[in-house]
């Protein structure tokens, strides 16, 4: 089982670290894992995006170009990136600061106003994790009790109230798209 | 324990446990985190961390302080590396031992900041000038990058040769797991016969790779040759995956290896008998290695995140009598597996 | 019987390489004086350049490296960071230093490394015979310039002590001639203390050695010497361009 | 006071007879002379008495040909 991802955003939304934390809780769990971020000049245009690969399985490229899932930080992400999602992938995006729908019939969207539901956790800076949230209910990719302990590990210096603020935005996107699927369903 | 690193940083760190406390260095996308890195660890462990103006100076700090017989590093990308082709060559000559990275990105010129494997020749047939070798090292994975650095060290002052490690922008800038713990720290450096520390209680030492007299170049170089072939028979090492009943062979290093085998696991659940072989020196190459492992195979087919080039030595290796295809990516795109199963369907198995 | 002159113990007896009358021999001799009178022989690694000089490494008995064009002040660089409490040194000509080497030698200079530079300006590319060299003045006629030096073409000679002396890194910049006995000893001493400077970790000592290059000057060794004295003192005036004093470290 | 002896040796192998030490000397002593060492020059011979052994010459020589020692005569 491979679990793709990109994370794409602007700078300071906290993209790479959340993809990092899927990545961690990957090793943590045994898996095969690597992330990768975008480099150099495109940074500095100040948008940034990683793609994570965690599998039961050796991974061969761990360039993502075709991701089981997309988290979508704002618009011009979802642009450059929606159309490479695979058939069936997950496309989830922030509508706080997307206005507008998925445009492809053949991938499952999720929007979420990941910034208002940060702000309701008390950390208006925890849309990366609110988002993350989001995808390991959506996938499975990893459990949440691995990223606590990859959260601890990361946060080791800054202590533990980081790592519950930064778990009570987490729960918040979970939450969030468990009450969508349950609608759905 | 293991701990996600990046490739460039696992690298730095496994420096600094191998006992390296000189890195002589100069900005360049997508190697950056080596140097940001040792700047930061240099000082915590009493080393040297020193920004070069430019790559020429900074190999030629290698230079004089390989010199004094202790463990030096630098580290760069393509535009960067061929600007430190006349250190190598300085150091090649003067036989000093010496660790150089170059995590390769597209050219030629300025090229892009993207992955790629363009390099090989520069790296595997001397890149400077005269007669040289340098032993060429492939990692495939970011424990890959931390243990060969640290193998790259002992092999510089075991055949007193510089050494490079070959990877690439991808492979530097990626997070895997990796396990730091198992490599032993080094401290202090041994003492070599030739290194000049100041000539108390013994006669003068020179470092050089001057022969004006031709007869006595000549029987350098022939000096050099010999030390090229022990290192020919002792050193090639390649890696095996599958290649017992394959039809047909893989062949790929460092990151264009990993997709390949991607493709050898897809392409046999579909039925398909593929192997690999993946070199892991590309000089000395494996070329024993290679065709042993491909004794019952039909077809070749090697890989690369460039135009063709280590085709090349592939082809020598096996004198026509297997047909050798290639697949390659360049300019800093990546080979897919699809793509390279495309490429199979099309040649037939 | 007491000795008034004898070889210096930091040169081995090779005889010199270089043309009939050329000054390289009373600069290496003063280089190894200076290493003598300071008992540091058995500590000093000497970096040899590319020029006339490139087979120094066989004069000064210390231990010796070979460097490549221009790129002396960066493995003598990477040899004192090695080695933190060795004593080294550069020899280099105007070609090596003030052409392909100048980046080398200013950010050296520029670092406060802890080096000293012995920089043997003869206005010429002495040996891959004669031509212009960024030192070379102005009229003047080498292979490469043969109707005379034009600013309009190459333009200005570069004065590399004045340049250096500007850089905050630079403790000791002096520019001295051998043309004649009474600078000689002068030279001898600048180079001297150079060496000193460095010995206290002042950081970056550099000697401009005016020099005279008979054979592609197209002269005989005497005459070059007037030569030296007559055209190229003009426009390379000696004198101290940075000092420091060895009472600036005992006040502080 | 005893006079003073000046000796002084050449290392003649080594000369190249470019003749700067000759037009050093403040008391004309020196000269190339007629003979040829084994590079092919005429290597310095001292042509006249009355060396003081102000060392000039030595100063000046860019081949280490010339060392000088002084002897406190009777």
């Amino acid at each position: 089982m491979l679990h793709s991802v990109i994370l794409a955003g602007f700078g300071g939304q906290g993209v790479l670290l959340a993809g990092q934390l899927i990545a961690y809780a990957g090793m943590i769990e045994g898996k095969h894992v690597a992330w990768i971020p975008s480099y150099g000049p495109e940074m500095r245009g100040g948008t940034a995006h990683c793609g994570v690969s965690v599998s039961d399985d050796p991974i061969g490229s761990p360039v993502v170009e075709e991701p089981g899932a997309l988290l979508a930080f704002n618009l011009p992400s979802l642009e450059k990136f929606e159309g490479k999602v695979t058939q069936g992938g997950l496309v989830i995006y922030n509508a706080s600061l997307i206005k507008r729908g998925v445009y492809r019939k053949d991938v499952v969207g999720y929007p979420l106003l990941a910034n208002e539901l940060a702000v309701d956790a008390g950390n208006p800076r925890g849309t990366n994790m609110v988002m993350l949230g989001a995808y390991l209910m959506l996938s499975g990719a990893t459990g949440i009790g691995s990223i606590r302990q990859a959260l601890e590990k990361i946060f080791a210096s800054k202590g533990p109230e980081v790592v519950e603020i930064n778990m009570k935005a987490l729960l918040m996107g979970w939450r969030a798209v468990q009450g969508v699927v349950q609608k759905g369903a | 324990m293991k701990v996600l690193m990046k490739g460039n940083e696992a690298l730095a760190e496994a420096a600094i446990r191998a006992g390296c406390r000189l890195f002589f260095g100069y900005p360049i996308t997508p190697q950056n985190e080596i140097p940001e890195y040792l700047a930061r660890r240099m000082p915590e462990v009493g080393g040297t961390f020193l920004q070069a103006e430019s790559e020429v100076a900074a190999i030629n700090m290698v230079y004089g302080a390989a010199g004094t017989g202790q463990r030096v590093m630098t580290s760069s990308s393509g535009p960067g590396i061929s600007l430190k082709q006349e250190g190598i060559s300085f150091l090649a000559g003067a036989e000093l031992p010496c660790v150089i990275v170059n995590m390769m990105r597209g050219g030629p010129g300025l090229g892009s900041i993207q992955a790629s494997q363009s390099d090989y020749f520069q790296a595997t047939k001397g890149g400077g000038h005269g007669d040289y070798r340098i032993i060429v090292l492939a990692p495939g994975s970011v424990q890959e990058l931390a243990d060969m650095t640290v193998w790259a060290f002992e092999l510089a002052e075991k055949y007193t040769t510089p050494v490079m490690i070959l990877g690439d922008g991808t492979m530097g800038q990626m997070m895997e797991p990796v396990d730091l713990d198992t490599i032993p720290i080094k401290t202090g450096h041994s003492e070599f016969p030739w290194a000049t520390t100041g000539c108390k209680d013994r006669p003068k030492r020179i470092i050089n790779s001057l022969y004006l007299d031709a007869t006595m170049l000549e029987r350098h170089n022939q000096k050099l040759q010999r030390k090229y072939r022990l290192i020919s028979e002792e050193l090639p090492r390649a890696e095996a995956y599958h290649t017992d009943d394959a039809e047909l062979v893989l062949v790929a290093f460092g990151t264009a290896a990993r997709i390949a085998r991607g493709a050898v696991d897809q392409g046999r659940a579909n039925g398909l008998r593929l192997g690999l072989v993946r070199p892991i020196t590309l000089w000395p190459f494996p070329g024993e290695f290679l065709l042993a492992a491909t004794t019952g195979a039909r077809k070749l087919l090697v890989v690369e995140m460039n135009t063709g080039q280590m085709v090349e030595d592939v082809r020598l290796v096996v004198e026509g009598r297997i047909p050798v295809h290639f697949h390659g990516r360049c300019g800093g795109m990546l080979p897919t597996v699809k793509d390279i199963l495309a490429q199979i369907e099309e040649m037939g198995v | 019987m007491r000795t008034v002159f004898a070889p210096p113990a930091s040169l081995t007896k090779d005889p010199f390489h270089y043309c009939p009358g050329c000054t390289h021999g009373i600069i290496h001799r003063l280089v190894a004086e200076a290493i003598d009178s300071l008992d540091i022989r058995e500590r000093t690694i000497g970096v040899a350049s590319v020029g006339c000089s490139v087979l120094a490494y066989q004069y000064f008995n210390t231990d010796m490296q070979q460097a490549a064009h221009g790129r002396a002040p960066a493995v003598a660089t990477g040899i004192k960071r090695a080695l933190p409490g060795s004593v080294v040194f550069t020899y280099q000509g105007d070609g090596d230093l003030a052409s392909i080497g100048i980046a080398e030698v200013i950010h050296a200079a520029a670092r406060g490394e802890n080096i000293t530079v012995v920089f043997v300006n003869n206005a010429c590319y002495g040996m891959t015979g004669g031509q212009l060299a960024p030192t070379t003045l102005i009229g003047q006629t080498t292979t490469t310039s043969p109707g005379g030096r034009r600013v309009e073409n190459t333009g200005y000679p570069i004065r590399m002590a004045e340049m250096l002396a500007t850089l905050d890194g630079s403790a000791y910049i002096a520019r001295v001639s051998v043309h004649d006995p009474a600078h000689v000893r002068q030279a001898k001493k600048s180079i001297q203390h150079a060496f000193e400077v460095q010995l206290a970790g002042r950081g970056f000592s550099m000697v401009e050695v005016l020099s005279t290059c008979p054979t592609n000057w197209g002269q005989k060794p005497v005459e070059a010497l007037t030569w030296l004295k007559e055209k190229m003192l003009p426009q390379y005036p000696l004198g101290l361009f940075k000092v420091w004093e060895r009472s600036e470290v005992n006040a502080s | 006071m005893g006079s003073v002896v000046v000796h002084l040796r050449f290392d003649e192998q080594r000369c190249k007879g470019c003749s700067i030490c000759v037009s050093v000397c403040p008391k004309g002593v020196l000269a190339l002379g007629e003979h040829i060492n084994s590079a092919g020059y005429n290597p310095v011979v001292e042509a006249k008495q009355g060396c003081n052994g102000c060392g000039m010459c030595a100063w000046m020589c860019p081949d280490l040909v010339i060392s000088i020692y002084k002897e406190m005569g009777a």
